[in-house]
């Protein structure tokens, strides 16, 4: 079972690498960039089949391991 | 010989260079900002270390794209040569110039700390000084100097000897393929390294191993 | 938007750190209920972070001066002579409480607040170290913050481009709670080129600079000073995150900016950055400020004029500019990326005034913000001592081997590679000795001169006996320096300790001032600049009193120095000392 | 105009990260993982309102700037 982990930056945190790639892309000439927020994205393999359970494991690698609860955010899709 | 620095926002090893050419071509670089469009007339031109624009996104993709580069692929066509050093060594490869990319140490953490280099082809301007197979310190300081090339790329570069230095003795310090830790292009005017030979050239640093790679240079300018 | 007119209730005030007697103090003081903003600004300036309220009474005592102390304490680093025009600027800070509730950008912001410290005096930064405790080894969350609070003292040094030439990891239960992350950097500078945060001047602009401001930290430096209890986790949004390229550029920009001329004075914003810079600027300069929030280069939007106040966005200054320089000195800034706006103008009222959408949210005196801060003589009682022991009573070990691999694998004897490789210690050419041997030398760029770097204190000695550990502390640095054959020119402190309002750990700091302080006076080691941290507490438990000292001293000639390995067999080894 | 565009790294190519985070899940106790590979995620905010023309715009930015196509895929996402 595939599945897909989304980290974002909790609103309000400081995103400094968004904020260098926003000033980057509107140096290569990109006009109409309102913002540029950066995150991390964990497209993980699964041996099991049960999608209930597997959705509640991942929520439990987010607290513990993949997310930073303290300032960010994890959302998470199943195939 | 007549060399020039490129400084970007967040380069912080410039210093170093500046300090390390003057001392051993006896003259101070030109020092170039990464808006300017045009290079002054020089030999050697150096991408320094650092992290240019905070290494956001990936370690030297933002300086990359910066105005002075389109120059600098242009002076590296004409045959002028180029030495990227750590983050100039990532800027290079993202800038196309150099083969492959540089990924997180294969630890995933930083690492400073001094390692050995096999000099594979001293047929190069930038390792003439050194013997074929000859060993020599340098001290490593990085977080992403994972070399990695597509096994196709891999093996014509391995085939045309634009393998220049390998960590030697089991010192690889990041997991790079093949133990690679500089590389040319295949004209050979452009090497890039993770390496820091800057900072092994006088005996405060401990050593002078590091000279040799900017001799090489001196030696062909002359 | 978080109005003005908020109700200032006996919860809110509670809140914000401030005692019912505090608080009545700020009616005297004013004549009238303060508004919220108002509020934020007393809570700012009066907890202990900035008023050093509960300690100030005994680091008085300390000795501060000397014939090559240009600057000591007061301002954002201590300035020490090195002889030919040049000085060392230097000093330690700590970020405990933001590095436990997310290591890395806690640390990473600590050593960004220090290295500002240093640059906002006009000084390049040359060389950092960080002393750093841990609780046991197997406790839970060790491991989660020694990995994330090292890489986030690499990842900002790192990044920034200084060397990182010493320190020090301890691991002790009485940090399970609470660790300790002391951050200390130096840099150079010409006697004749520091600058100080004193505004001169009336009708002068006053400039932002550098990252623009959001809501982080908003409340730290009231965190700060607040025990920690279960209500931590709700606190966790406010953190702070670091921007070391943008604090790269904020330096170049500053250095290049001294140059011209056009610095009047200058402060670094750190914790309750708008409101503590422009108040100290404002005060210590004998002037009025006046702010414009509308001016202020924010990141979020409908930010409210108390967030603006007290948020703790990093990777910002403030400056008082000559006006016929602006244009020059903001193009520098644009130059540099950063963000460069005229916020305010001082006036001759000796008020801080702050306006936001046109009205008047604060109108305080300005003096009175700094100095008419409370000041505690709080009672302390003497610490007892533990009873020594002597050699005699410690059974000798049945098989030495088998015990000095004990205590060489034990989580405090082993070797600290692992953390300082992840430092870079090279960095800028000029590091004659890295970390490993008993204090780092860098060379003074373009010189032949030297100088060496030591931070240490044994917290085990400071509960044993505070006096005695503080004064082993400094002789530690002390003894540190001058193996590398340097002489010590002048040191910094950073006092950690729980909380003060206990009689025993007041005694302890008290204890531990008076140690350093005879240690220091005995040996014409002044100290030029510090920090305090207090509410080092976790339910209740203090962390161990742990006042780390860092020192600074000069050798003539770099090249001529000692070092610790052996160098040949069959050579003598002697051992020296009482 | 919000879009998301996903990088992910070439199968093939090494990813000392996601086989750092699968070790350390499996250290926490989570055995049913076959893989983790890691990629970034961008939230772009854009002024625009045209949708394709957005698209072209993005792919773009990915191909210039926020991939490096000798190491890395990318998939374009609008709302
Ligand atoms: N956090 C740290 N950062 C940099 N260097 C460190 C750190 N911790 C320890 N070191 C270095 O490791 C060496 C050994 O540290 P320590 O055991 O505390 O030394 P000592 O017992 O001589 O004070 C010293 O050179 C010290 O500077």
């Amino acid at each position: 079972m595939k599945a897909r982990v989304i980290v974002t930056l909790k609103n309000g945190v400081l995103d400094p690498q968004g904020k260098a790639i926003e000033g980057a892309l509107g140096g290569l000439g990109f006009g109409d960039i309102a913002s540029v927020r950066q995150g991390k994205v964990f497209d993980v393999e699964l041996t099991g089949s049960d999608k209930e359970a597997a959705k509640a494991e991942l929520a439990q690698m987010c607290e513990k391991l993949l997310a930073n609860t303290v300032i960010e955010n994890y959302a998470i899709e199943i195939d | 010989m007549k060399t020039a620095v490129i400084v970007f926002p967040g380069s912080n090893r410039d210093r170093d260079m500046f300090h390390a050419l003057e001392l051993i071509t006896g003259t101070r670089p030109a020092s170039v900002w990464h808006t300017e469009t045009s290079l002054p007339d020089a030999d050697l031109v150096i991408v320094p270390g650092g992290f240019s624009y905070g290494d956001y996104l990936r370690s030297g993709a933002i300086a990359a794209r910066s105005p002075i580069l389109k120059e600098l692929v242009k002076k590296a066509d004409q045959g002028v040569k180029v030495l990227g050093v750590c983050n100039g060594f990532q800027i290079l490869t993202e800038a196309g110039l150099l083969p492959g990319a540089l990924m997180r140490n294969a630890g995933l953490k930083f690492v400073c700390r001094e390692i050995e280099l096999e000099t594979v082809n001293n047929a190069t301007s930038f390792s003439n000084a050194y013997q074929k197979g000859q060993v020599w310190r340098c001290p490593t300081a990085h977080h992403d100097g994972n070399y990695f090339a597509d096994a196709e790329t891999l093996k014509s570069i391995e085939d045309n000897g634009q393998v220049v230095f390998r960590y030697a003795n089991g010192t690889n310090p990041n997991g790079s393929i093949n133990n690679i830790a500089g590389v040319t292009n295949a004209k050979g005017n452009v090497l890039g390294m993770m390496p820091h030979p800057e900072n092994l050239i006088e005996d405060l640093n401990g050593g002078t191993d590091g000279r040799l790679l900017f001799e090489s240079l001196l030696a062909q300018a002359a | 938007m978080i109005p003005n007119d908020i109700k200032i209730t006996p919860d809110l005030i509670a809140s914000h750190g401030l005692k019912p007697d505090e608080y009545e103090r700020i009616l005297k003081l004013i004549g009238r209920e303060p508004s919220f903003t108002e509020l934020g600004i007393f809570s700012a300036m009066w907890n202990e972070h900035c008023s050093y309220k509960s300690s100030k009474k005994w680091l008085k005592t300390l000795p501060t001066k000397g014939p090559r102390v240009l600057v000591g304490p007061g301002e954002n680093a201590g300035v020490v002579d090195i002889g030919d025009g040049q000085t060392v600027v230097f000093k330690m800070e700590s970020h405990n409480h933001p590095s436990y509730i997310e290591p890395y950008q806690g640390a990473a912001t600590g050593v960004g607040g220090i290295l500002r410290d240093v640059f906002t005096m006009g000084a390049r930064p040359v060389a950092a170290m960080n002393a750093l405790r841990f609780g046991e080894p197997n406790h839970p969350r060790t491991r989660h913050l020694v990995s994330g609070v090292v890489s986030g003292v690499g990842g900002y040094g790192n990044s920034f481009g200084v060397p990182t030439v010493g320190g020090e990891v301890e691991f002790h239960s009485s940090y399970n709670g609470n660790c300790l992350v002391n951050a200390f950097a130096a840099g150079l500078a010409d006697a004749d080129k520091i600058f100080l945060s004193e505004a001169k001047g009336v009708g002068l602009p006053v400039v932002y600079l550098g990252a623009k401001t959001g809501r982080d930290g908003v409340g730290g430096a009231t965190m700060a000073s607040a025990e920690f209890d279960d209500t931590i986790e709700e606190k966790r949004p406010t953190v702070q995150v670091g921007d070391p390229f943008t604090e790269k550029c904020l330096l170049e920009a500053c250095l290049e900016l001294m140059k011209t001329g056009a610095v009047i004075a200058i402060q670094d914003m750190g914790a309750a950055g708008l409101t503590c810079s422009a108040v100290e600027m404002g005060a210590k300069g004998d002037l009025g400020i006046e702010l414009d929030l509308n001016k202020v280069p924010v990141r979020e939007e409908n930010m409210s004029a108390y967030e603006m106040m007290l948020s703790e966005s990093q990777e910002r200054m403030l400056m008082v500019l000559s006006p016929e320089k602006e244009a020059e000195a903001e193009a520098i800034f644009k130059k540099w990326g950063l963000d460069f706006a005229i916020v305010g103008v001082t006036t001759d009222t000796l008020r801080f005034v702050v306006k936001h959408n046109g009205e008047t949210v604060a109108d305080l005196p300005i003096k009175e913000l700094g100095d008419e801060a409370p000041e505690y003589d709080r009672p302390w009682v003497e610490s007892p001592k533990r009873p020594v022991i002597a050699a005699a009573d410690v059974a000798e070990p049945a098989d030495y081997a088998q015990t000095l691999l004990k205590l060489v694998g034990g989580a405090n004897g082993s070797s600290r590679r692992w953390v300082y490789e992840q430092y870079d210690t090279l960095i800028q050419g000029n590091t004659a000795a890295a970390p490993g041997g008993d204090a780092g030398v860098i060379r003074v760029d373009g010189t032949r001169k030297g100088l060496t770097f030591s931070v240490d204190v044994n917290p085990r000695y400071c509960v044993a006996d505070p006096f005695e550990g503080g004064k082993q502390a400094v002789a530690e640095v002390w003894r540190n320096l001058t193996a590398v054959g340097s002489e010590p020119l002048a040191a910094t402190d950073n006092l950690n300790f729980g909380n003060p309002e206990k009689p025993e750990i007041m005694g302890q700091l008290v204890g531990c001032i008076k140690g350093i302080g005879e240690a220091c006076s005995a040996l014409d080691f002044p100290i030029v600049s510090g920090n305090v941290s207090l509410y080092n507490e976790t339910h209740g438990e203090a962390i161990l009193p742990t006042p780390a000292i860092g020192g600074v001293g000069l050798l003539p000639d770099v090249s001529v120095r000692a070092t610790s390995s052996f160098k040949a067999a069959g050579d003598a080894i002697v051992v020296i000392g009482g």
